[in-house]
């Protein structure tokens, strides 16, 4: 007994180690929050304590009725208020800025199906329940799922974000200390939601690039492109001149005008969207009803590779990286320029 | 005080009262009379908290190895049965059905509730909702957790989810009825003079629990409804595949679960105030205000619902407004806290059972509600969201709240509802063992949830072992804990000392008719002239 | 219950609430068949408030009723309110945006713990 | 009364939840909830409308008689208000016929002539059959409650001095007009004209 016990207690851990840029801002919230609540909780006790056994029932001591007194009940519900208030805006400002990856972010790509997670990086290896990471580069993930609700969390990271099927979720951090750190489910997501899990590795710049050196099937976008001709997309979706569907060309983080009136970048998720439901925002001057719907005939890893693909085709320029958080209004998209109905297309930017 | 009852003169033991009024099970089914109704909950209610008891003891031993012991099947299952008993089968209708089913027209003066016949109807819907959930168990349970978060519940699992939704929905609508049947009857059916400042706030604080339940239910009783449709004929409401979004379905469904958390814990609220005025021989500090933010919690509850999705994607604007207001919602709590505390200053305070109950939840709730705040600000909800933290916090809340506050009100009310007392040492120590089985079983599981581990989990890593082996010990003490009470009280309905009319030197229109009062409470509407609690001129005639 | 305290209404006044529910039925259903846009909505909205205050001011009694039982009312309209509008702002905002300065990634490395 | 009021609000937020999703799903899906009104024929949902308020007249019409200790008027404006609300019952069995005829009932081999709004136009239906559906249930409970008033009317159970379950069932079947008058512009009028 007492061996297990020393084996228990050894491994007994009381707060999880900080290993990302967000983890310490985070912890100092969280620790002001714990020297309030444990403030609050003393003053309590003690209030408490000290009232029940100075004032403890006497053979001949009465109580004293009060009232009560407004200028407590108003002390008390304000300066808890005020704290409180301090607590939402530095919450409040440190989520606004886990919001939106910087620029130079690195994107990995992540599938949750019941009951693993894949990992595909743009080199185009990819592994299951891990994800290998360079120290002090930014990375993005981009979420996705087969099923049900999985949500992503490495707590080492203090990062969590759910992953709801029929949409993309992201989240971003920034690696700081080399190490293995779990990763987690936290969703609960059916039977074996507890095997969900697995090793963060964070890894220095020279260990990364030993660890990233063989992607032998070829870059995410190659194998995208693989997909793109084995389903036939290639011969409606020409490369290089109008075929019976938009060119995908330069269209990536572009504005692409729909056959409604609205305007959508043609960002991740609306590409997905497209090939999994075509129909749903169709590109101006197109007919509806051309390409086949991908729902069940694609996996969202294949999605992501063909994404990869089409984002290959847009090759980053100093322009296009700012693109996709800008207003759609400068850029004339390339793709809507439609053979059949030149008409419509023209005037309304 | 339970010494009293040594010298008491022996009550007459014929005195007709409502519980030997009439015999045989009929009188019991067909009753009318809203005491015998909280009697009959009372019996079904610890019948559901066994089960759902039983079932945490039990997942909790599959926690002491990493591994797990049980079969995930098993494991999952246990959990979700474990939450959806304890919240729609006890934890709702725990104090509301029960103890203030039995006292609320007693302290407003009124011979029954406005509805009598409905109150009756409640009782047999939660029969019925708790057959449905027990036929689900019996089947093979349900493994969808109890929030039924869809597509899980509703395309994916395969394990008993209609009879369980069934169950929620119909015990929904007991709720609903005895909600509005509350309302009607603080309104309609108070004694003359029984003004709204009079209320005692135990009649207070259910009466902002009904309107929460009578504001809230119908929203949940729509979302399983139609959970239950996307089941049944895949129409798609919820289901990703053909453009429905789960995540509608968690708005719907925290619109209820939210408030339905003030469901629970706000009679809880009011039976503390009941018991710290009592055993401080003092009115409530603050009156006005206590009962003030039983209306105002009732009333933001329903704007903070989006705090348990800022991780799902919601927009980021909602999300802070959310925030915003989950802190508002927090104001009245503390408000409270401070306002009981106060009440013991100058009082003359003792420490009998109930006392003892009220001080464990005065801390206990404290904790559980600031630890609330930590899930209220943004970037810490996401740092401990979905983990064992909130899995600590809210057990901090419905356990070390609700729970010791109904164990409180029961110990404090039992001598009027049955007529009996309880042995007081034995209650006493199993106040204690309580107290103490609480915080071993859940404080390690703060600390395991900002460590990161997930809820919900049949296994887990092996550094996690030391505190879940920490809080399965502090879960077989309070499993101990609870058992104690119910042997006593069983053995007090037969064999405890007679009590006295009013055993505690309460104030309240209850303590002034007979234990256990006659089938419709007054001879005559009592006419009230003085405050609920009036202490002053009664320290002299008992102190 | 309610004997002593409601007036009897006037048939008068209820064949008139009728017939101006029936004229604002047609009147929406006329209006539906232009083309207003957003619009469109918004008139159909406002005649169906309409329609309904009338229903429940003349028809259900609240303009004899206590105090009470409209603020009943008012409370079941809030609240469907609060259902609506809060999910709908979800809903209406996913796609705003806002440009937070990112943790900088040097400064914090520096200072993790 | 008191009692009566609380339960519609009940009820209110019952229809809420409905209401929202449907908020919800026409913000997110436009075009395909414009092209599904098409299918919604605003004839028969007009006559519908009609024929409720009509029902909440003579309800109204009943509640007064019961107040004036009228019998033989409340029997007819009970047995009146009955007959619309069975006219609209069977208006309303038409329409879902129609649409069964149709394959428009979800998760029933649901079958959409334009393919691109095929799986959005089935939230749609579903929740057109969800809200009419559970509204005519209502219909149907107060059909009940009706014949159960005539029943008590025809026992001359009520005169000037009780007629509480008349208007109570009165609030309830106006309450479901309510409800009607806001479901027809919503699922009927707006956008089919888009």
């Amino acid at each position: 007994m007492p061996a297990s016990l020393t084996l228990l207690l050894a491994d007994l851990q009381l707060f999880p180690p900080a290993a990302s840029a967000q983890a310490g801002p985070i912890d100092d919230l969280y620790w002001f929050e714990i020297i309030v609540s444990a403030i609050m909780t003393v003053l309590i006790f003690a209030a408490v304590i000290l009232f029940a056994w100075k004032y403890r029932r006497r053979a001949n001591v009465r109580a004293t009725q009060i009232e009560g007194s407004n200028v407590l009940e108003t002390t008390w519900s304000i300066i808890p208020f005020l704290i409180m208030l301090i607590m939402f805006w530095w919450g409040a400002k440190l989520f606004f800025a886990a919001q939106n990856p910087p620029k130079d972010a690195m994107e990995v790509f992540v599938t949750g199906k019941q009951w693993m997670w894949k990992v595909q990086y743009p080199d185009g290896s990819h592994e299951i329940n891990a994800l290998h990471v360079p120290v002090g580069q930014p990375v993005k993930l981009t979420m996705a799922s087969e099923d049900v609700i999985h949500s992503f969390s490495i707590p080492a990271f203090r990062v969590r974000h759910d992953v709801v099927p029929g949409h993309y979720d992201s989240l971003w951090f920034t690696a700081t200390k080399p190490g293995r750190y779990r990763l987690y489910c936290t969703e609960y997501c059916g039977n074996a939601h507890a095997s969900m899990s697995g090793w963060v590795e964070v890894l220095n710049d020279r260990d990364y690039a030993n660890w990233a050196g063989g992607g032998s099937h070829g870059s995410l976008a190659e194998q995208g492109q693989q997909l793109f001709e084995q389903n036939g997309c290639s011969t409606c979706h020409l490369l290089d001149q109008q075929g019976r569907c938009p060119i995908l060309r330069g269209v990536y983080n572009k504005p692409v005008q729909l056959d409604d009136g609205r305007t959508v970048i043609a960002d991740d998720s609306y590409i997905r969207e497209s090939i999994l439901d075509p129909n749903a925002k169709v590109v101006s001057g197109f007919q509806p009803n051309i390409m086949p719907n991908f729902k069940g005939q694609l996996s969202e890893e294949q999605v992501i590779q063909l994404i990869a693909f089409v984002k290959s085709l847009s090759p980053p320029t100093p322009a296009s990286q700012q693109g996709g958080q800008q207003r759609p209004v400068v850029i004339a998209p390339k793709a809507k320029a439609p053979a059949k109905a030149p008409a419509a297309s023209a005037p309304q930017q | 005080m339970a010494t009293i009852a040594h010298g008491t003169p022996e009550i007459a033991a014929e005195e007709v009262n409502y519980l030997n009024v009439e015999h045989g099970w009929k009188s019991w089914l067909f009753t009318t009379d809203h005491k015998r109704i909280a009697f009959l909950y009372l019996i079904s209610i610890t019948a559901m908290f066994f089960v759902g008891g039983t079932m945490a003891v039990l997942f909790r031993i599959n926690l002491l190895e990493p591994e797990g012991i049980f079969s995930s099947e098993t494991y999952n299952r246990l959990f979700s049965m474990h939450g959806i008993v304890m919240v729609f089968f006890f934890l709702v209708p725990s104090i509301p059905a029960t103890l203030a089913n039995f006292l609320i027209p007693i302290m407003i003066g009124a011979k029954d509730l406005a509805f009598p016949r409905i109150n009756l109807l409640s009782w047999y819907l939660y029969v019925f909702g708790a057959i449905f959930t027990i036929y689900a168990v019996a089947r093979g349970g349900v493994d969808t957790g109890w929030t039924f978060y869809a597509p899980y519940s509703s395309t994916y699992s395969n394990s008993y989810v209609l009879s369980a939704v069934m169950g929620v929905f119909v015990a929904g609508f007991s709720s609903i009825l005895t909600g509005l049947n509350f309302i009607v009857t603080v309104h309609k059916m108070r004694a003359p003079g029984m003004t709204w400042s009079r209320l005692p706030l135990f009649v207070w604080s259910n009466y902002a629990t009904g309107l929460l339940q009578v504001l809230g239910t119908p929203v949940l009783a729509i979302s399983l409804t139609l959970i239950a449709f996307e089941r049944v004929a895949h129409v798609g409401i919820f289901d990703p595949n053909i453009g429905g979004d789960p995540i509608l379905f968690q708005h719907l469904f925290w619109f209820y679960s939210h408030p339905a958390v003030y469901i629970m814990i706000l009679p809880g609220m009011g039976v503390i105030s009941e018991i710290v005025a009592c055993f401080s021989r003092k009115r409530v500090f603050g009156y006005n205000f206590v009962a003030f933010s039983s209306m105002a919690i009732a009333v933001l509850s329903f704007f903070v619902w989006g705090h348990h999705m800022f991780v799902t994607g919601e927009a980021m604007y909602t999300s802070v407004a959310f925030s915003f207001l989950s802190f508002m919602v927090a104001v009245p709590s503390a408000i409270k806290v401070f306002n009981w505390t106060a009440t013991m200053y100058k009082g003359s305070v003792s420490f009998d059972t109930p006392m003892l109950y009220a001080f464990g939840f005065i801390g206990l709730f404290t904790i559980g509600g600031l630890t609330g705040l930590f899930l209220a600000a943004l970037a810490t909800d996401v740092a401990t969201h979905g983990t064992y933290f909130i899995v600590a916090h809210f057990h901090y809340v419905m356990v070390g709240g609700m729970v010791m506050a109904f164990l409180g009100g029961l110990h404090y009310w039992w001598p009027k509802i049955t007529g009996r007392l309880y042995p007081e040492a034995w209650a006493k120590f199993a106040a204690l063992i309580i107290f103490i089985g609480f915080n071993l079983t859940f404080f390690p599981q703060f600390i395991l949830g900002y460590l990161g581990m997930p809820r919900r989990i049949h296994a887990y890593p092996p550094e996690f072992q030391a505190l879940n082996v920490l809080s399965t010990a502090g879960a077989s003490i309070l499993g101990i804990g609870y058992l104690i009470p119910m042997i006593y009280f069983a053995w007090s309905i037969r064999k405890g000392p007679k009590a006295p009319a009013n055993p505690w030197g309460a104030t309240g229109l209850e303590w002034e008719i007979q234990s256990p009062p006659t089938t419709y409470n007054f001879d005559e509407t009592p006419i009230v002239t003085k405050e609920a609690y009036d202490y002053g001129p009664l320290e002299e005639v008992v102190g | 219950m309610s004997a002593f305290h409601v007036p009897i209404p006037k048939v008068g006044t209820l064949v008139a609430v009728w017939a101006t529910l029936i004229v604002l039925t047609g009147l929406t259903s006329y209006v539906s068949y232009f083309e207003l846009g957003e619009w469109n909505i918004v008139v159909a909205l406002l005649i169906a408030v309409t329609k309904a205050s009338l229903v429940a001011w003349v028809f259900m009694g609240v303009r004899h009723s206590t105090t009470l039982t409209r603020l009943f009312c008012v409370a079941g309209l809030a609240w469907l309110m609060i259902l609506i509008l809060l999910t709908y702002s979800d809903y209406s905002t996913r796609n705003w945006t806002y440009q937070a300065q990112p943790w900088s990634t040097n400064k914090a490395a520096g200072t993790s713990r | 009364m008191l009692g009566m009021w609380t339960f519609l609000i009940t009820e209110v937020l019952f229809f809420g939840g409905m209401f929202a999703a449907y908020a919800v799903y026409r913000n997110m899906y436009p075009d395909a909830f414009a092209s599904t009104s098409k299918f919604m024929d605003v004839v028969l949902g007009g006559t519908n409308t009609a024929v409720l308020i009509c029902s909440s007249l003579t309800m109204v019409l009943a509640v007064r008689a019961a107040q004036l200790s009228k019998r033989a008027h409340l029997i007819l404006f009970l047995i009146l208000t009955m007959i619309f609300g069975t006219i609209f019952l069977v208006i309303k069995g038409f329409e879902y016929h129609s649409k069964w005829v149709e394959h428009l009932v979800p998760g029933f081999d649901f079958q959409y002539d334009e393919p691109r709004y095929q799986h959005n136009a089935q939230i749609l239906f579903f929740l057109y059959f969800a809200m009419t559906g559970m509204h005519a249930l209502h219909m149907v409970i107060g059909l009940g409650l009706l014949t159960f008033l005539l029943v008590q009317a025809k026992r001359r159970i009520f005169n000037e001095n009780y007629f509480a379950p008349v208007e109570m069932i009165g609030l309830y079947w106006h309450f479901v007009d309510i409800v009607w008058i806001f479901l027809f512009p919503l699922l009927y009028l707006i956008g089919h004209r888009r």
